[in-house]
């Protein structure tokens, strides 16, 4: 109770817009809706998980909506291009990954700081990608979408595609040695070197995993439509941080688990919808979105100074 | 874009373009600025904040840089010629009337806008509302929600549009990846054809969806041929060519447009349906 | 881990030999050609001064720093490029001086990544992990939850971790780096009598220590190192105090506590019944006079330096009433401490005592800015002739008072924090571990200076784990156990009536 | 110790000295490759006077927000929500003025410390309730520009402004533009107060160890406090200059600042863990990345590129990793001789 006070508070502020929701907006409450606002998010879920590596590790990569646009439009291009589906996916990932351990180099063989690097890459990679592309969509063939699947079905396996990864990396994070590694790594990472852990190829594979998954979540993306929108990860960082951070990881390390993640990203992914379902003007939506990050961490703000921390 | 550059070949004179990819007032104020000091012949703008802009392009003006406005227009003293595909009110009266159409004139509908502040989106969205409460009293504008430009945002504000308005007739989007978005919503939701979707746009962006049915209008302005009119008028202008006063102007293969006032008209708008769709590549 | 399964190959050779090992940082000469060798079954002491090269030694070994040049051989063979991970495979375990902990996770998880082999993708298993934490610090006397986050420990409680470490990993190389610093009486008896079953079972130990009883009592031979050299080894056998001195600093000295020559004056701190709920604080009275040295004992976790905190208004007194010549004071802060003119040097030098990345000038005048820079404004003149002048009382060895202090070696650091407190000229002193780490000669100087101040009136609350350093420097010493103060002694009283006091009352505080 | 004293003083000047470098072979470049005469026989590009002061001009605000940002880093901090403030300030300046009937300069004092008190509720956050700088300023990022908007309902725009207001963002006073003087100004305080006086002390004290700083007795709540009004109050001059340079107020300016502000306060040096860093060097990266990218909208003319916009962005990036680099280069390399030949199995 005490450890995940952090955790507690954000989902009962997601309980709170929820019950809002339940009791002013029921319609909000139709299956085939709420399916897809959950494969909606199912992408930037994919993000989180492995965001909250990165930040648990010490480090940050503000880099991930760049990346994300970079793999869904060679992603997209494959595609038109012929490839057939099950290649397209490992390329993508790929792509993620090798964009993610050029981050990774810079930080863990340089050891440079994270947020400079990537806002570099951030940079780099965005307005390369105008540069080359020009704003322009790609058309994807027939059968890329929902993989070939057809809608419901397909929604339902990107759904539970990223809720097993949640799950998976969730239960890693805490039962799997690698995972506490990252989490001592966070915390410390010279007493992590003392140990006779290795810091710095840790950093760098977190980063190339976070690259995979931002490739594989740029995938699961491109399969929602028939088109590639080469601006599609724009703001993916700041929502995929805003919902980590709100979730009770630290950004300066060490703390935190997937499952605050997962309530912050739910939190803030409820906002848009639920005003819209509440029928509330859009210019208020920003402003409501942050009042709404600052109450979700206020209560825990206020605990952590009544019990004298040291 | 491409119209511009064609232009600018056929007539031997140096283009330079520069657009923010995002919409960004101070962004566009510090390009013209830059062009000041350049020492270009003419200026062209598609204004992106109509009161900002014009300061930078009165002291243009001051420095005897001919200046034109194109797309949005700027404040009327800060420029010579406004070419004019059409102006605001003839776009939002453009969408409103097809929007009435498709639904019959009765009914809710929603709007998806680029962002609550983009000078250009606001001028169309008025004009929409002028036009509804004036011709259209048993229509009614249930949302309006932005999506950055961004196709993928459009679609989730699309969905919550659906479920939370179930008498939605049509949604109208006033900015190009609008469109695709909502329509992939309304197709998801499995509601195609009981909520209409229309919109600004491209037809390539679009073909797919007015083809299936889920979109039913397109309208456009003709990009390319905007950008070619526009270098035909900046470069007469810049001739002396074009004076105040003037009644038309020759464009090279476009032919012969007229001018009303300082406007340059284009003409009207386009509107792409499943009818006519197949005859356009772009 | 089965210290059998590391045979070794040949017995004749030492454990560990080091051969002409050098090290610089940046333009400064740590080590330049130390020769060492450690046998199975011995317990071998490095001597020297604060900054002599003891912890870069031992750095070298654990695979922590890269030697410059020189050879390590281990148990016959040459060793090259260690790495932490490396050496901990060859049975290298250390107790670092600096505690090398993860402040975020618990004890028992902290334990087992320094234990725990195995591949990277392997189950956790947290019952064992929490079974075995419990284990070792049994074994050792520390009463501390596996469960507990590092963060939330005391500086001894974190040296007690970093000793189960060590002792979990069944080393046959174990390195101790004043392990006792910060350890208290009892807590010190435990650990000996594990180094004495270590050497029983044929560890090598190399034991780091600046209090010279120990070295009598526990090690084999000593090698001194004087500024990055060896200059000997000797058996122990043989040697006395004022040899082994000599051959640290190079000069005769003496261990004596110097005399108490004034007279305490009139009662300048009275506290009445004073508690802190959060802190475990509870009914501590006592009044410390003018010119009085007031020394503190117990065991580690008797709450002494939470009381010191209380004092210092870290952790508000919840009750009770504290008041400093004659004006009832209600602590809320560091800031109003200072104001009213107490200090205090924390216990924990590294997290609270110096910032370790800021010169040493910017250190020693952090306390003072209102006096020192009364607009403000910064007068680097002043702030660096007042560190040089300090860097020359307390003997301080660095490159400069530019230099950062995390250059400095542990009782280097020591002596900076130090310094930023002697440097307010405060009324009250409250001195938690003022001479951990620091070397002879650097320690009787510090009691010197102790001393004075106390002449020229000052109160001086000093705590300290180092049981002969507070007998024979207060004037009255006050006994805690439990969070309360449960007897006051008079200064001249011997270690074992402090020491009844102090477990007597945990045990009825138990009961 | 004199040896040491200029090595410690040779890294604290590592990181600017190269800037300055790359800053002067930028500069160079652009004039050399981005001046020519057109066909008037007027010369024009990177190299006249006026566009030496279009830079100086368009560099302002995000200057000041980035001489607002550096202490804020150097404390280990970070507020994301400068640009929406500058957004929020334009705005309830317009408002003030316009619709409040005030005269300018009571509503641009009136604005000053309304940025200050925003400033303060983000401090409050962070310092009374001990809440993460990044999460309170994500959700004053928010809630600044969503108050902005909804004030405005997205399109009220002020503008009209008097001629002697306009002075101040789109003139020159004593042959430099105007609201440089007021840029030099704050840049010239924030430098006196993170270098000269005991306040940059505890800043840099605050962002390598709070719990020390807490224990030598500095007060560390109150300066985290002043860090981050100063930066709404910075905020809040830069709205006001933004809104005399462009004429107009509206709920968008300002939009993505903070990002380059951000970009401008680490490329000169400062850490983002806290602790080191400079004002010189916030300015230097703020003339880099300025003179980069009006340098490369003045090329084009010569080489007849057409993506400025992308290619700015494109070599920011690079520029920034190769500050980075170079800053590490040393020590890798020292790292490197120092390593012993072969690593043991
Ligand atoms: N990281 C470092 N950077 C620069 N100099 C260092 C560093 N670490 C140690 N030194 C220097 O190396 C010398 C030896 O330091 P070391 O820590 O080995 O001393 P020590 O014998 O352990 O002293 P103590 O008894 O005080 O712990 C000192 O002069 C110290 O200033
Ligand atoms: N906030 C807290 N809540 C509960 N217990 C605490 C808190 N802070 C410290 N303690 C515990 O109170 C006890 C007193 O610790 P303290 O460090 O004061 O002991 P000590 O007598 O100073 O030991 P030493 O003299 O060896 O430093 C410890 O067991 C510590 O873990
Ligand atoms: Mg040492
Ligand atoms: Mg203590």
């Amino acid at each position: 109770m005490k450890t995940y006070f952090r955790e507690l508070s954000v989902a009962a502020a997601l309980v709170v817009v929820l019950l809002a929701l339940a009791v002013f907006a029921p319609a909000f409450y139709q299956p085939q809706p709420l399916l897809s606002l959950l494969t909606r998010e199912a992408p930037t879920l994919v993000v989180a998980c492995g965001m909250a590596l990165v930040i648990i590790s010490r480090q940050i990569d503000i880099s991930v909506g760049a990346q994300f646009s970079v793999c869904s439009v060679c992603a997209g291009l494959l595609a038109a291009r012929g490839w057939p589906i099950y290649l397209v996916l490992p390329a993508s990932a790929a792509c993620g990954a090798f964009l993610g351990a050029l981050n990774g180099a810079l930080v863990a063989g340089l050891r440079l700081p994270s947020i400079v690097v990537t806002l570099a890459t951030m940079v780099t990679l965005r307005q390369g990608l105008n540069l080359v592309r020009q704003g322009e969509f790609v058309n994807l063939p027939d059968g890329v979408q929902w993989l070939g699947l057809g809608q419901t079905a397909g929604q339902w396996l990107i759904v539970l595609t990223a809720l097993g990864f949640l799950v998976a990396f969730g239960l890693g994070l805490r039962h799997l040695a690698a995972g506490r590694f990252v989490y001592a790594v966070g915390s410390d990472a010279e007493a992590a070197r003392l140990a006779g852990l290795r810091p710095q190829l840790a950093t760098f594979l977190v980063f190339v995993l976070l690259g995979a998954l931002t490739g594989l979540a740029a995938m699961m993306n491109v399969a929602q439509s028939p088109q590639v929108q080469p601006l599609s990860g724009s703001g993916l960082e700041l929502k995929v941080i805003a919902a980590v951070v709100v979730g009770g990881v630290a950004i300066s390390g060490g703390r935190g688990n997937l499952w605050g993640a997962f309530a912050g990203l739910l939190l803030l992914a409820c906002v848009a919808p639920a005003l819209t379902h509440l029928h509330v003007e859009a210019y208020w939506e920003k402003a409501i979105q942050g009042a709404i990050i600052l109450l979700a961490v206020v209560a825990d703000g206020l605990r952590s100074r009544k019990g004298g921390h040291r | 874009k491409a119209g511009a550059d064609k232009a600018a070949k056929e007539l031997g004179v140096q283009l330079l373009f520069d657009g923010p990819t995002d919409s960004n007032a101070a962004k566009q104020n510090e390009i013209v600025e830059n062009w000041i000091t350049l020492g270009v012949d003419v200026i062209a703008v598609a204004a992106e904040n109509k009161e900002g802009i014009s300061t930078a392009l009165r002291k243009a003006q001051k420095q005897g840089i001919k200046v034109l406005t194109y797309d949005a227009d700027a404040m009327t003293d800060a420029r010579s010629f406004f070419v004019n595909q059409a102006t605001p009110e003839g776009i939002g009266q453009g969408l409103m009337d097809e929007a009435a159409r498709l639904t019959g004139g009765e009914g809710e509908f929603a709007m998806i806008v680029a962002s609550l502040t983009a000078a250009n989106q606001r001028e169309w969205q008025k004009h929409v509302e002028a036009r509804l409460k004036e011709k259209y009293p048993k229509m009614k504008l249930v949302a309006v929600r932005p999506c950055d430009d961004l196709k993928d945002k459009a679609q989730s504000e699309a969905t919550a549009m659906l479920s939370a308005n179930p008498k939605l007739k049509l949604i109208m989007a006033i900015c190009s990846p609008g469109v695709p978005g909502a329509a992939e919503a309304v197709k998801q939701a499995g509601q195609t054809g009981k909520v209409k979707v229309m919109g600004l746009g491209l037809p390539n962006e679009n073909r797919r969806y007015v083809k299936e049915g889920v979109t039913d209008s397109i309208i456009l302005w003709n990009t390319g041929d905007l950008g070619y009119l526009t270098i035909y008028a900046g470069v007469a202008l810049a001739k002396d060519e074009l004076k105040q006063g003037a009644k038309t102007l020759k464009a090279g293969s476009l032919g012969t447009f007229s001018i009303v006032g300082d406007n340059i008209l284009l003409g009207k708008p386009f509107i792409f349906n499943k009818a006519n769709i197949d005859q356009f590549d772009f | 881990m089965p210290i059998t399964l590391r045979a070794l190959p040949c017995m004749s050779s030492p454990l560990l030999a080091l051969s002409q090992l050098t090290k610089s940082f940046g333009g400064a000469r740590a080590l330049r050609g130390v020769n060492f060798e450690l046998q199975a079954g011995e317990v071998h002491a490095l001597l020297g001064e604060n900054g002599a090269g003891k912890s870069t030694l031992i750095k070298i070994v654990t695979g922590a720093h890269q030697p410059d040049g020189g050879t390590i051989t281990v148990a016959g063979q040459i060793v090259a490029g260690l790495t932490p991970a490396a050496a901990h495979a060859l049975g290298i375990a250390c107790i670092y001086q600096q505690p090398a902990l993860f402040p975020d996770l618990t004890v028992a998880e902290n334990i087992a990544l320094r234990l725990e082999p195995g591949s990277a993708l392997r189950r956790v298993d947290w019952p064992a992990r929490r079974t075995r934490a419990h284990d070792l610090l049994a074994r050792i006397g520390a009463s501390i939850a596996p469960t507990a986050e590092v963060r939330t420990l005391s500086m001894p409680e974190q040296q007690l971790v970093e000793i189960a470490c060590a002792l979990g990993a069944g080393a046959r190389i174990v390195i101790m780096d004043e392990p006792t610093a910060s350890l208290t009486h009892k807590e010190q008896h435990l650990l000996y009598a594990v180094v004495r079953d270590l050497r029983a079972h044929g560890v090598g130990v190399i034991y780091i220590s600046h209090r010279l009883e120990e070295i009598f009592m526990l090690a084999d031979r000593v090698t001194v190192l004087r500024d990055g050299q060896s200059v000997g080894t000797h058996p122990v056998d043989g040697l006395t105090e004022t040899a082994l001195i000599r051959l640290m600093v190079g000069r005769e000295m003496t261990q004596i506590y110097p005399p108490a020559e004034s007279v305490p004056g009139e009662t300048l701190l009275t506290v009445r019944d004073v508690g802190c709920a959060a802190s475990g604080v509870k009914h501590v009275s006592f009044d410390v006079r003018a010119g009085e040295i007031f020394g503190l004992g117990g065991l580690v976790g008797a709450g002494r330096t939470e009381l010191a905190r209380v004092l210092f208004g870290l952790t508000p007194a919840d009750s009770g009433e504290i008041t400093l010549a004659g004006r009832r004071l209600t602590l809320r802060s560091p800031q109003e401490a200072i104001a009213h003119g107490i200090a205090y040097v924390p216990e924990d030098r590294r997290r609270h005592g110096v910032v370790l990345d800021l010169p040493i000038a910017h250190n020693v005048t952090m306390a003072l800015h209102r006096h020192l820079f009364p607009t403000s404004w910064l007068r680097f003149g002043a702030e660096r002739s007042l560190a040089l002048e300090f860097i020359r009382d307390l003997a301080v060895k660095c490159a400069g008072p530019a230099a950062p202090v995390g250059s400095l070696s542990g009782g280097n650091q020591q002596k900076v924090s130090l310094a930023r407190w002697l440097a307010t000229k405060p009324r009250l002193l409250i001195l938690d571990e003022p001479t951990q780490g620091v070397d002879v000669g650097a320690k009787g100087e510090i009691h010197r200076i102790i001393r004075r101040l106390a002449r020229e009136g000052l109160a001086v609350i000093l705590i300290s784990s180092d049981l002969p350093e507070v007998l024979g420097m207060s004037d009255r010493i006050g006994v805690m156990a439990g969070g309360t103060l449960t007897a006051i002694l008079p200064g001249h009283s011997d270690a074992p009536t402090v020491m009844a006091a102090a477990l007597g009352s945990t045990e009825k505080g138990a009961a | 110790m004199n040896t040491a004293k200029r090595d410690w003083k040779a890294l604290l000047t590592r990181h600017e000295m190269l800037l300055l470098y790359v800053l002067i072979a930028e500069w160079l470049f652009f004039y050399f490759a981005g001046t020519t005469t057109n066909r008037r026989g007027v010369v024009v590009g990177f190299g006249t006077m006026d566009r030496q002061f279009d830079i100086l001009r368009h560099s302002c605000e995000i200057g000041l927000l980035a001489l607002a940002l550096t202490p804020v880093i150097i404390t280990a901090g970070i507020d994301l929500s400068v640009g929406s403030l500058l957004g929020l300030c334009a705005i309830l300046f317009g408002q003030l003025w316009h619709d409040g009937g005030l005269p300018i300069p009571v509503a641009a004092g009136l604005t000053l410390a309304l940025g200050a008190l925003a400033g303060g509720l983000n401090a409050t956050l962070i310092t009374a309730l001990r809440l993460p700088p990044l999460i309170v300023t994500l959700g004053t990022y928010s809630l600044f520009r969503g108050l902005a908007e909804a004030i405005t309902r997205g399109s009220i725009t002020y503008t009209g402004f008097p001629e002697t207001f306009l002075f101040v963002g789109q003139e020159r006073w004593l042959g430099l533009p105007t609201q440089a003087w007021i840029f030099f100004v704050v840049a010239l305080a924030v430098w006196l107060l993170v270098h000269r006086t005991t306040f940059g002390r505890t800043f840099r004290t605050i962002g390598l160890a709070p719990e020390g700083a807490r224990y030598a007795g500095l007060p560390v709540e109150r300066r985290l406090a002043l860090v981050y009004v100063l930066a709404g109050l910075i905020a809040a001059i830069a709205a006001i200059i933004y809104t005399a340079r462009l004429g107009q107020a509206k709920a968008d300016a300002g939009t993505g600042y903070e990002l380059f502000a951000i970009t401008a306060v680490v490329l000169g040096g400062t850490s983002i863990f806290g602790g080191t860093g400079s004002v010189h060097g916030t300015l230097l990266g703020v003339a880099a990345i300025a003179v980069l990218k009006n340098g490369l909208a003045c090329l084009p003319v010569v080489m007849g590129m057409n993506a400025a916009e992308e290619m700015s962005g494109l070599l920011t990036g690079a520029l920034l990793l190769l500050a980075l680099t170079a800053s590490v280069l040393p020590k890798i390399l020292a790292n490197f001789r120092s390593r012993p030949h072969a690593p043991a199995p």
